[in-house]
């Protein structure tokens, strides 16, 4: 009979969808734990800085920041362990089959890590050293990183760098170190802008890039111009002020 | 970034705006084939029942030739990469499918397989990792062949043509039975699931007015 | 802030996730029956008067089987929550009442009532807090029982029944003019219950076709 | 459908309507009082310090007051029925908690706690289901204060007391600290709390004013 | 600003609200008397066309109650804001309207004219500034006289009333012919004139079922 | 000082730009006038052929149909005036400059003159017959007709074909009139869907000929399954009607 | 219906097209002068105090001759139709009524009534049915002349004029805390009046910095 | 349709998609340069006045180079199609202009004109109706530069150039006024026209700051 024809053929394909329903919810999941553990290494970040800054005048800010930065890449392993654990289930062509689940768990680590590897290095993480932390032991990549999710998770990266700048400013060093993270976003912005036309998604996050820089830049100019007014050189400036607010 | 990070990336990117435009390409060139398909089966709704053969026949050769553009996407693709670029040619996909589709049922009253319809295609097991035939596409085609029966059932009894829509009815339940043994996500596929029920029921009320008025003959054989 | 506050805090901001997804599952758990149920009561509109009983004993031990779902839900929910998570249900629950309702209609010709249906699916009053059954909810299965009930007035006269319309015919304008009586505000209830209209319409049309071919012996019955 | 059930329908449908003009009635009554707070508080930034504690208690009985609205919120809101209308009166609420939070800041240097919120309001812990404070809204409380301290600062130094900058900053920053500690969603407590940034650098830079110009007093005389 | 400018300003903004509060109430009561004689007009679909009047003395003292609605909300409304507010009972007024006109038509076979309306309902001419009868609802309403007269045809020949869709026949060309005099902008009332068409189309089908089964009396006994 | 020259910079800027908007409020004013006219005449048509259908059985159903679709024709004259009066503001570059603005009531108009056409000839009008109508006497087109425009006025064309089907089935000689329009509609569908690539507002107004040949695929249907039923040709049907309710 | 009715209904369904083209033109004219005052206006922030007036004495004749204007317009507008057409001028009304504020502050250093700006722009009592001014559009143009006034403040500074930002501040916060005591709903003018915020913030600010380097003569005197 | 016609707009049709592609690569490389213009541009952020002029002779020749595509764009356009195809060029023709501008006023300290910008790029006059430089696109180019000098002024302070933002507030002054004289629709340039608004404040609050506290020499001459 034709209808017991369809019924078999119907049930090959309810295993098929039950299964692929299955393992898109499972990358769904383990992309959220990702998303939210990068997040809150991102905090954590932004915690260490602040709460060992308190330290007292003995602490240099540098070694406080480049510490700090070390902890966060430690954490995150517990994300790269996360990876090598989907390894199976994004292998061959499931990557790309699954890519819209993956990418924003993906963005978010990349932003976590590069953000620890600022902190440590002063540099920018290139792409080969994301892949590598997406690598097994014998440095064989769990997947291939797509050069978009490399590109949008950095471009996260500015916004925190803005955050990390202003709340850095009333502490010894920041006024520097908001100077240093200037410039960074600055060339940040603009080696990004030449990949706009080639990623959509890229245009929107320069935007708010630039909206980062602005905050950044206006941050820095009102540094700049108390320090212009009293003429006292900017490490003097703290500790006057570390006098009258102590705590 | 250095300049030999930025060479670096730029060039990943540029061989995908490449390889998109050559996909671009190939499709559009299967597009115009399913348009010239769909136009002729567009025929069905006003021809009569003994030349419908003949208008199949001036379907299929159109059908076979998408192999070529199966052949030559197959050959671009890079391997793995089915899923990140599938979406460009699914429409596409679907149009053949819908077309295949109807042919088979219009000769043989029968549901095309997924087999048939990758064996028609020409899409080769070996290239599963780079182009291969996805259910849900296999499951959109069947839909827009139900689509179409549906109106066929309306434009047969116009044409005088009253058993046509008791064969419609039997084999279109079957496969409403068929779809709804699937769990369907909250997507495209379940949205047009749903609207399949309106096309059930426009049959069901052409079944109605024929049994009703006695113009087939053995209407009680829609009992399954 | 102490260090204790601040933990309790990222505790109560932290919980919500994990019982989202406890119910995620309960829910599509509870949907995979609704589908079930859905597929076999889709057979009545081919099967004849006498074997219908024999499909609704099929059904009934799937929507008894819904309690489990109802004492899981029931138990995930923490105390005075429901109003915060019904949403995440009320589609699949809706589709229980149609099922009972539809099963209910069948056996004995009568409408469920909102305390059958709790009884039948096992929903406790003392769960108050925690899960209920909204007359929202229960309306909109009572909705879907007319939209299917015209789809089966059609079928059954397909298969020469031509009683079953001028039953449905009496049930659904009775339940029809219940809804008029009902404060609807203009929100997705109300525009279902202007669909109704439709349904009602259609069934007319069906034992006027009856009636007037004297197809069925006593159309005078269907005054009220 | 007999007149019984219909009547029993239309009374469950209907009784939201009367519940909701009901909260509504109570909630701008609430809302009236937070705003003669919000306009009495507002002269802070024109009263000279010795006259603080004055404003602070023309304040104190409107406070106090708002537990009545409280009492009757708890009193309309059916069991367990907080999630379905809390929405209505968080706005209220938090500039409540945040005319609450700025007096017991001014007048003992402390944060408030979120029991103290609650008790201050005469929000009842056995109301768990109908009427409670959550989290989220004791935060925004908080962010507020913030928002009208580096206000404060500024307007402090205007009327020539320098030392209240200082004071607020120490406060400020233990906030700021807290907040840190907190695992918060993307949501607009978050971005609330992004903007917190520019508060604690306003009032830094108010600091470094009056420290460089040495304006304050010495070290010793802030120490917290 | 000084405190009775405040006042005033104040009792300006707030008077909207309690205005607005105050239609509403009148508007459900309205609304409460349309939903009654909708219910009770239903009836007319399953009444033999002897009791039929005994049913319009039913709906009659509805209708004319529903003039003190419209004498309240013309004594609610301020001078010269019709149109400010209007919108909140059309749909209401429509119903109205439509509940006269059915009456009208079944008492004497005649379209009642706007003038009529008005004054079935009691609006006054005076009222102009506060209170007045649109074209358009009163289009709307007609509109919605023909859906149920095409539902009524069917359901007549059903009641063995073969006569009566051959006068509905005639009633509806002549509305039909008056509507495609007006030029019509693309909106609703455009849409529910174009779905007309279906109405005219099935009165005619049931004209030509009792014709050509020759149910009806001659031609002559029908002219108007 | 500068200040003078940007003044006088931007007087010029001001004059030009006040210029092109008078031009394009009084173009968007002319369109509005084109649809409402064109509007008027599509409403005419349909009210001349119910109107002149009531003559009784001497008149023949195609004349009548025939004669409003000229009269139709003739009305159309007024709108093809207003064109010739706009020549001057839509010469040269200027064409392509108010399109968005022309293009509404061009299409109407199109709408208006294919359902003339249609009723006089039983034809589809082509685009050098629409061009003809848009010309001088000396046969200069006042514009170029876009090929876009003419397609999508054509496809509008559809859904009062469709209105003009399903009103008239109940007419004397309306069922083999509808059977005509159901013919025609669908080889417009059919000869539309050859461009879709290239027009991308058309698939939107396909879909809606798709609609409206159900429509009519729906009332030819029922009036098959009438005919079959009662087994009496259409035509003797329609008087046997006609005896029931003449009016 | 007959042909004089169709030809009033005809009408009525026309009408409106042409008086809102009408109204149209008139609101171009009134705008174009609210641009004339605006430009106008601007210059105040690179004016020396004593030559403000003139520049006052500039914009009056302009802001008098919107009285034109107004005269038109209500010579169009229906009776009782004000409701139905005022948003098409209420944005050119808010910018008439700023630069009214805005010359009434800087001439007298007093905040405009609503009284005085219908004075001023003639908008006689006797239209109300056709024009007048709403209270909502009045708070508007208030609003903007706060925000004027914050951009005034700091420019001042700039030009050594250290007083101005003082008795800005003054006014400015008398404006406050009147809105303050509004019961404003959640709409623009709620959230425009959130922005007076940072207008009185930045003021604050910049009485914080002349204060803070003692540039202005009385700075105790901003107590009030 | 005839395969004559057919063929025929096919034609038509097919030339445009011709052309639509030439256009689509030449605007992809002017956008490039306008790319790498910007990029250089960018630095003078953070490039101290000396070094400027370097800055600015680096990029003039990328502008110059326009010129070339521009060559290329007017003999692709066939005769009056200029603003058939317009909208394709228009964002990299606004960047064009826009660093032309810049580079002008870093230069001169003057604001370029019309034809200035015309003759930079090589746009000639005989080229009218297929490709020419609108108003529209020279003012977009504008606003681009007040945005960007917005950002200048600030940047200046951070390198202690104090005198800068002072020739920038006098510059863009003129600008605004220049724009106030102009009637804008409600159209992308008049919302960006507003934006403008805030630049001018920014700026304004830069020149403040540096007066206040006497950090440029003669700030007095900002006064217009
Ligand atoms: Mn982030
Ligand atoms: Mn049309």
């Amino acid at each position: 009979m034709i209808s017991q024809q369809i019924t078999q053929a119907f049930q090959v394909f309810r295993m098929e969808l039950d299964d692929h329903n299955e393992r898109r919810e499972r990358l769904i999941k383990a992309s959220r734990d990702i998303t939210n553990l990068s997040k809150k290494v991102i905090f954590l970040l932004h915690r260490l800085v602040m709460e060992e800054s308190t330290g007292g005048k003995d602490t240099d800010p540098e070694d406080v920041i480049r510490h700090a930065g070390a902890k966060g890449r430690q954490k995150l392993t517990e994300v790269q362990n996360l990876y090598s654990g989907l390894k199976r289930e994004l292998e061959g062509d499931r990557f790309w089959r699954y890519e819209r689940q993956v990418s924003p768990g993906l963005q978010e680590y990349i932003e976590a890590l590069s953000l620890s590897h600022f902190m440590e290095h002063g540099t920018l993480i290139t792409y080969d050293q994301v892949q590598q932390t997406l690598s097994d032991s014998s440095g064989a990549p769990h997947f291939l990183l797509p050069v978009y999710d490399y590109l949008l998770g950095l471009s996260d990266l500015t916004g925190e760098l803005m955050r990390f700048a202003i709340s850095g400013i009333g502490r010894r060093g920041g006024r520097a170190k908001a100077n240093t993270i200037c410039r960074f976003v600055r060339s940040c912005k603009a080696d990004f802008d030449r990949f706009t036309p080639y990623i959509r998604d890229l245009a929107k996050k320069q935007a708010v890039t630039v909206q980062s820089l602005e905050k950044i830049e206006d941050a820095v100019y009102a540094v700049a111009v108390r320090t212009s007014e009293y003429d006292v050189p900017p490490e003097l400036m703290d500790d006057i002020v570390a006098l009258s607010v102590s705590n | 970034m250095d300049s030999a990070t930025l060479d670096q990336l730029n060039e990943l990117l540029d061989s995908d705006v490449t390889l998109r435009e050559k996909i671009k390409d190939e499709v559009a060139e299967l597009d115009k084939k399913t348009r010239i398909m769909a136009g002729t089966l567009n025929k069905i709704h006003s021809t009569p029942p003994d030349l419908i053969l003949n208008l199949l026949d001036v379907v299929r050769p159109t059908i076979t030739s998408c192999r070529d553009n199966m052949v030559n996407l197959a050959a671009i693709i890079p391997p793995n990469q089915f899923w990140r670029w599938k979406d460009m040619w699914s429409n596409s996909l679907r149009a053949s499918i819908f077309s295949a589709a109807l042919v088979e049922y219009l000769s043989n009253r029968t549901l095309i397989t997924l087999p048939q319809v990758c064996e028609i295609l020409g899409i080769d097991d070996s290239w599963k990792d780079r182009l291969t035939l996805p259910v849900e596409d296999y499951l959109h085609g069947i839909i827009s062949l139900v689509n179409e029966l549906s109106r066929l059932a309306i434009n047969s009894v116009t044409m005088g043509n009253f058993e046509e829509p008791l064969k419609i009815s039997v084999f279109v339940k079957d496969i409403f039975a068929g779809f709804s043994m699937l769990n369907l996500k909250n997507d495209l596929l379940r949205r047009r699931f749903d609207s399949l029920k309106y096309d059930i029921k426009k049959i069901e009320e052409v079944v109605y007015d024929v049994s009703l008025r006695k113009l087939a003959p053995t209407s009680t054989s829609t009992t399954s």
